[in-house]
């Protein structure tokens, strides 16, 4: 009888799994999500998220509204990104009408769309570093995001939810010294990133916490549909901005940060923060070629049509919010109220795969790759 | 210090009749009441300062108000007075389904193992409680009371939260008490004594004659000690980047999720009582307690106090510090960095100390 | 390859099983029955030409209240060769069935929940049918054109809304 | 006559709870009625002018033995359900058993000659531990941490998981 006969039934010692539920009330679900984790003790064996508890039917509201109308509905949706989300409706209207609008519209839309990619990266960010607990960086990206609403709150008064970008044009033309006033953000904002990499994205525990964590494979993530930064943290060169330029992105020269498995594997949550980190780089670079392009002359309103009543027909555009490929489909039988109105949300599509990716990891974890998904419930829910 | 209030009672002569046994409560009593005073304030004290200096460290300026009246005071200083009042006035709620008498429970047994080591914690030369033949011993055993009203809380609370914030932190607080107690052990092999003035009175001196004679420029194995020591302590007090146990983001709020008002307030000054308690112990064990950091200068009892408050001060601001500046770490990580790094390290450093202090002696 | 050349190429590989749709949209979609979809996604998915790898957006669609039939707008993209296709399925309002593409296109997962949700239209083989965005005793399909709004939710009385500015 | 006061106090304390320990149908109860029970048995020790021994006492039993009993508690029983009870179960052998071991040590108590002497003034004995340790009970010392080891060598293999 040696050793080996002593064998252990390890069934019978094993614990019971625990139904956790994170959310609907949690700190940091971004939103009302809930998610139902399965635990046995701290790895979580599966999750099932549940959504839909800011579902107010944003398609119905549109179909009882007018093409203008719907654009505050747009803005609700990712409150976060709302000039892009204003933008994504605007190109998707103009294609269907076959509007081409100014020059001078057409920089403004690139400048605030970018302005407002900055702090919506901040806010993720910033809530990433929350959620792995790091509290002070969180502050600091407010503190800057807080001047870009200084910004937008300066061009149209307010300060979250623009409704801006109409279709055809823009609500203003950038007030008075607006242009220097973002030069000025933009020289202060530069050296902040560097701030922010010493702070957090190189600190040894947050790069232990998020390298090589709820890793993305590239094709799952294309398989999901996954798009956006969270894409091109899995190291897919994928921008709507490049490589099916919309507007006039064509005319600027910027680069396309992938997540290139620095700290750990391709596709991890660091890759997907730290193209983010990356993307607040490039779209300064965008905003500073825009600012030094830009027609002085010019009207905004020129291009706006009197009565939005597209013809028969039906489109689908979709161009890139800091979440993604925001996607429109819009059915038009000729009436001024919209027959059919699809968004297809970028963040709906990241949360669909919580479940491939975060399945065997720890609840810190799961925690840790919702916050580098970077999902607004509001436009989950819609 | 109860025998001598003893001795003193015995003098006054309308005290002398009482029986002794009342005297002797008397005296605990008078003697736990400042001490009891000291940890409220402490609290109140570090509240302030956690407010303030995190706000330096975020860029913004924390609580501020203008003048007296109804704002906050001057720079604020009202605000953690005004929080306590708030605390104290709270409605109190106990969970339905909770365990009450546990859950009553709990914040008491968390709050007593932390006072209960102010007993042994030497203030300066003279302010010491008791000076036990076993003093860092029995700092060490006392503060490991507190775990089970964790424990208690995170259980009797009937919430999944506070149970996981409650296993962490059992697990969390018996793994670091090791190294903390071998890097302890290196000292104590130097000094022969538990007593906590004898291991500050060898504290005296310079080394070179530039160093003070600390335990933390002793050698290098005590210097790697103190910061073995140091990062253990700040891991049993569940601060950032350990604060597992009470990790906000993933657990809500851990062991004291359902907790609120003035129980809840007992989990804070316990927690703030801790933080000045390790402080207070790597100060006196590593950086010379109430000791001058030149021989001779300032050093009466007077000083005595301001130099082991600045010390014990500098160290809660570094563990302030660390918390406004570090992610969390997450369990299995912090499980490795104790049995893989710490304990292996600490054990090393015994052998080390005890071979160097054969070789010089 | 652009619209035409994909739907040649279908054409070629399915005996003329398709053709492009004459309708008053000049539409540049392919319509197909529900019968066909399971071997096309397959075929769309994997054939070398077209590796319509990325699903960018599953629609549901109600024609209106008088017309039988409800259909459902598949949008595909291929990140290999960057062209874009869409497959359009009409189903009868009376027995909304469609095979699932659940298994061959991930997101299609939730997307496919989705038009459930709005539309009533079932996707067979789905492994996780169920709604998404409304409460599991939700009460009928919101999008279609028909839809009754609720007065009521357990008991919780809806307000009406205003018509005008008041 | 103070400390007299104050030793029943611990007396009662170790023994009304360790009564608690017994008599409780909830398994928490009776661990943390158990807490009590150890802190007075650590009470009893400094009567006993063996200050070392009541810390040891605080350090093993309450924060090593009995946050492993509580730790196991939580982590076997359903954690879904707080009311973890247990029942006495042959309470009639039980009280017999019980009785007779107590009367026999109550015999042995009263009927032994115990020899009083005045309680010498003994600076500590933790120097004193330390040398018997060290010296003169050095094998068993080492022997136990031996043992000690392999049980933590066996507990770390029985808990991994897979092979």
């Amino acid at each position: 009888m040696g050793i080996e006969t002593l064998t252990l039934d390890r069934s019978a010692i094993q614990g019971e799994e625990m139904v956790l539920n994170i959310g609907p009330q949690h700190p940091s679900t971004h939103g009302v999500l809930r998610l139902q984790v399965v635990t046995d003790g701290e790895i979580v064996t599966k999750i099932t998220p549940y959504i839909g508890y800011l579902h107010r039917c944003f398609e119905k509201h549109c179909e009882n509204v007018t093409y203008e109308q719907v654009i505050p509905f747009v803005d609700r949706c990712d409150y976060i990104a709302s000039m892009n989300n204003n933008f994504g409706y605007a190109v998707a209207m103009e294609e269907l009408m076959g509007i081409e609008v100014s020059e001078k519209v057409h920089y403004i839309r690139v400048i605030v769309a970018e302005l407002n990619r900055i702090a919506s990266h901040l806010l993720a960010i910033g809530t990433f570093g929350l959620d792995v607990g790091a509290f002070t960086p969180f502050l600091y990206c407010f503190r800057d995001r807080e001047r870009i609403l200084d910004l937008f709150e300066l061009l149209c008064g307010a300060r979250l939810l623009y409704n801006y970008i109409w279709v055809g044009g823009v609500s203003h033309d950038f007030p008075i010294g607006f242009v220097e006033k973002v030069y000025e953000f933009l020289d202060y904002f530069e050296p902040k990133i560097q701030e922010y990499n010493d702070l957090l994205t190189f600190n040894k525990i947050f790069i232990e916490r998020t390298a090589d964590v709820g890793v993305l494979p590239a094709d799952v993530a294309i398989s999901y549909g996954v798009s956006g930064p969270n894409l091109r943290g899995s190291g897919v060169k994928w921008d709507l901005r490049k490589n099916e330029p919309y507007s006039i992105y064509n005319k600027f020269d910027f680069d396309i940060p992938i997540g290139t498995g620095a700290m750990g594997t391709v596709g991890g949550c660091w890759d997907r923060y730290y193209v983010r980190i990356r993307e607040l780089e490039e779209s300064v670079k965008i905003t500073r070629q825009a600012l030094d392009q830009i027609p002085r002359e010019g009207d905004v309103h020129a291009a706006l049509p009197k009565k939005i009543r597209p013809p028969k027909g039906h489109v689908y555009s979709r161009t890139e919010t800091p979440r993604g490929d925001l996607g429109f489909y819009i059915i038009s039988d000729g009436k001024p109220k919209p027959f059919r109105l699809k968004l297809r949300s970028p963040a709906f599509t990241a949360l669909s795969c919580i479940n491939e990716i975060a399945r065997g990891w720890m609840i810190a974890d799961v925690i840790a790759i919702l916050g580098s998904l970077d999902i607004v419930l509001g436009e989950i829910d819609r | 210090m109860v025998d001598l209030l003893l001795q003193k009672f015995s003098e006054v002569s309308f005290l002398s009749g009482m029986p002794s046994a009342l005297l002797f409560v008397l005296a605990a009593t008078l003697i736990a009441l400042p001490l009891f005073m000291f940890v409220a304030v402490n609290a109140l004290v570090a509240v302030y300062a956690e407010r303030k200096i995190s706000a330096f460290m975020q860029d913004r300026l924390g609580p501020m108000g203008q003048g007296v009246g109804l704002h906050a005071g001057k720079w604020g200083l009202l605000q953690t007075v005004a929080d306590a009042i708030k605390l104290l006035i709270k409605e109190d709620i106990i969970p339905a389904l909770a365990d009450r008498k546990l859950f009553i429970l709990a914040p008491f047994i968390l709050f007593v193992g932390a006072f209960i080591v102010f007993v042994g914690i030497p203030f300066n030369q003279h302010i010491l409680v008791a000076d036990f033949n076993i003093g860092v011993f029995y700092i060490i055993a006392m503060s490991s009371i507190g775990v089970i009203g964790i424990i208690m809380a995170g259980y009797s609370s009937n919430n999944k939260w506070s149970l996981y914030g409650a296993m962490r932190s059992a697990a969390q607080i018996i793994s670091y008490e090791i190294p903390l107690a071998l890097s302890l052990i290196t000292v104590i092999m130097l000094v022969g004594s538990l007593k906590m003035q004898d291991i500050i009175i060898a504290q005296h001196g310079l080394i070179w004659g530039i160093l003070p004679n600390w335990f933390i420029f002793n050698n290098p194995f005590t210097f790697i000690a103190f910061f073995i020591f140091f990062i253990s302590g700040v891991a049993e007090v569940n601060r950032t980047p350990f604060d597992l146990p009470e990790a906000e983001s993933e657990l809500v709020a851990g062991f004291h999720t359902e907790y609120s008002g003035m129980r809840w307030a007992f989990f804070f000054l316990a927690e703030y009582a801790n933080m000045f308690i390790v402080a207070a112990m790597t100060s006196i064990i590593f950086l010379g307690g109430w000791q001058s950091p030149i021989p001779g200068f300032l050093n009466g009892p007077g000083w005595g106090l301001f130099w082991f408050f600045s010390k014990a001060g500098f160290l809660i601001f570094v563990m302030m510090w660390f918390r406004w500046t570090f992610p969390r770490l997450r369990t299995d990580q912090l499980m490795q960095m104790c049995w893989k790094y710490f304990l292996p390290f600490s054990l090393i450093n015994l052998l080390g100390v005890g071979l160097w202090d054969l070789w010089l002696n | 390859m652009d619209y035409q050349e994909i739907v040649d190429y279908i054409n070629r590989n399915f005996n003329e099983l398709y053709s492009p749709d004459t309708g008053e949209e000049q539409a540049e979609f392919l319509r197909i029955s529900p019968k066909d979809w399971k071997e096309l996604a397959y075929f769309l998915r994997d054939d070398g030409n077209l590796v319509f790898d990325s699903m960018m957006c599953i629609t549901g669609i109600d024609y209106g209240v008088e017309d039988e039939n409800l259909g459902v707008a598949y949008n595909l993209h291929s990140m290999t060769h960057h062209h874009k296709f869409e497959v359009r399925i009409d189903v009868p309002k009376s027995k909304p069935m469609i095979p699932s593409v659940e298994k061959i296109w991930r997101i299609a997962d939730w997307f496919e929940r989705e038009v459930y949700d709005m539309y009533g239209i079932t996707f067979e083989g789905h492994r996780d049918h169920r709604r998404i965005l409304l409460p599991e005793d939700w009460e009928g399909f919101p999008l279609r054109k028909d839809y009754i709004f609720p007065e009521t939710w357990h008991g919780i009385v809806v307000p009406k809304i205003k018509e005008e500015w008041e | 006559m103070g400390a007299d006061i104050i030793f029943w106090m611990v007396v009662a304390l170790t023994v009304g709870s360790a009564f608690l320990v017994v008599l409780s149908q909830n398994l928490i109860y009776s661990a943390i009625a158990l807490l009590f029970s150890f802190m007075g048995v650590a009470g009893l020790y400094i009567f006993m002018m063996a200050d070392f021994i009541a810390a040891t006492q605080i350090v093993i039993y309450v924060g090593g033995i009995l946050v492993l009993i509580i730790f196991g508690i939580m982590l076997t029983q359903r954690i879904r359900d707080v009311r973890i009870s247990h029942t006495s179960m042959q309470r009639g052998i039980g009280g017999v058993v019980v009785t007779l071991i107590f009367l026999g040590l109550f015999r042995m108590i009263t009927g032994s000659p115990w020899h009083f002497e005045a309680i010498p003034e003994v600076e500590g004995t933790v120097s004193g531990i330390g040398k018997l340790l060290m010296v003169e009970y050095l094998l068993p010392f080492e022997v136990t941490s031996v043992l000690l080891l392999a049980a933590l060598m066996g507990a770390a293999m029985l808990s991994r998981r897979g092979d």
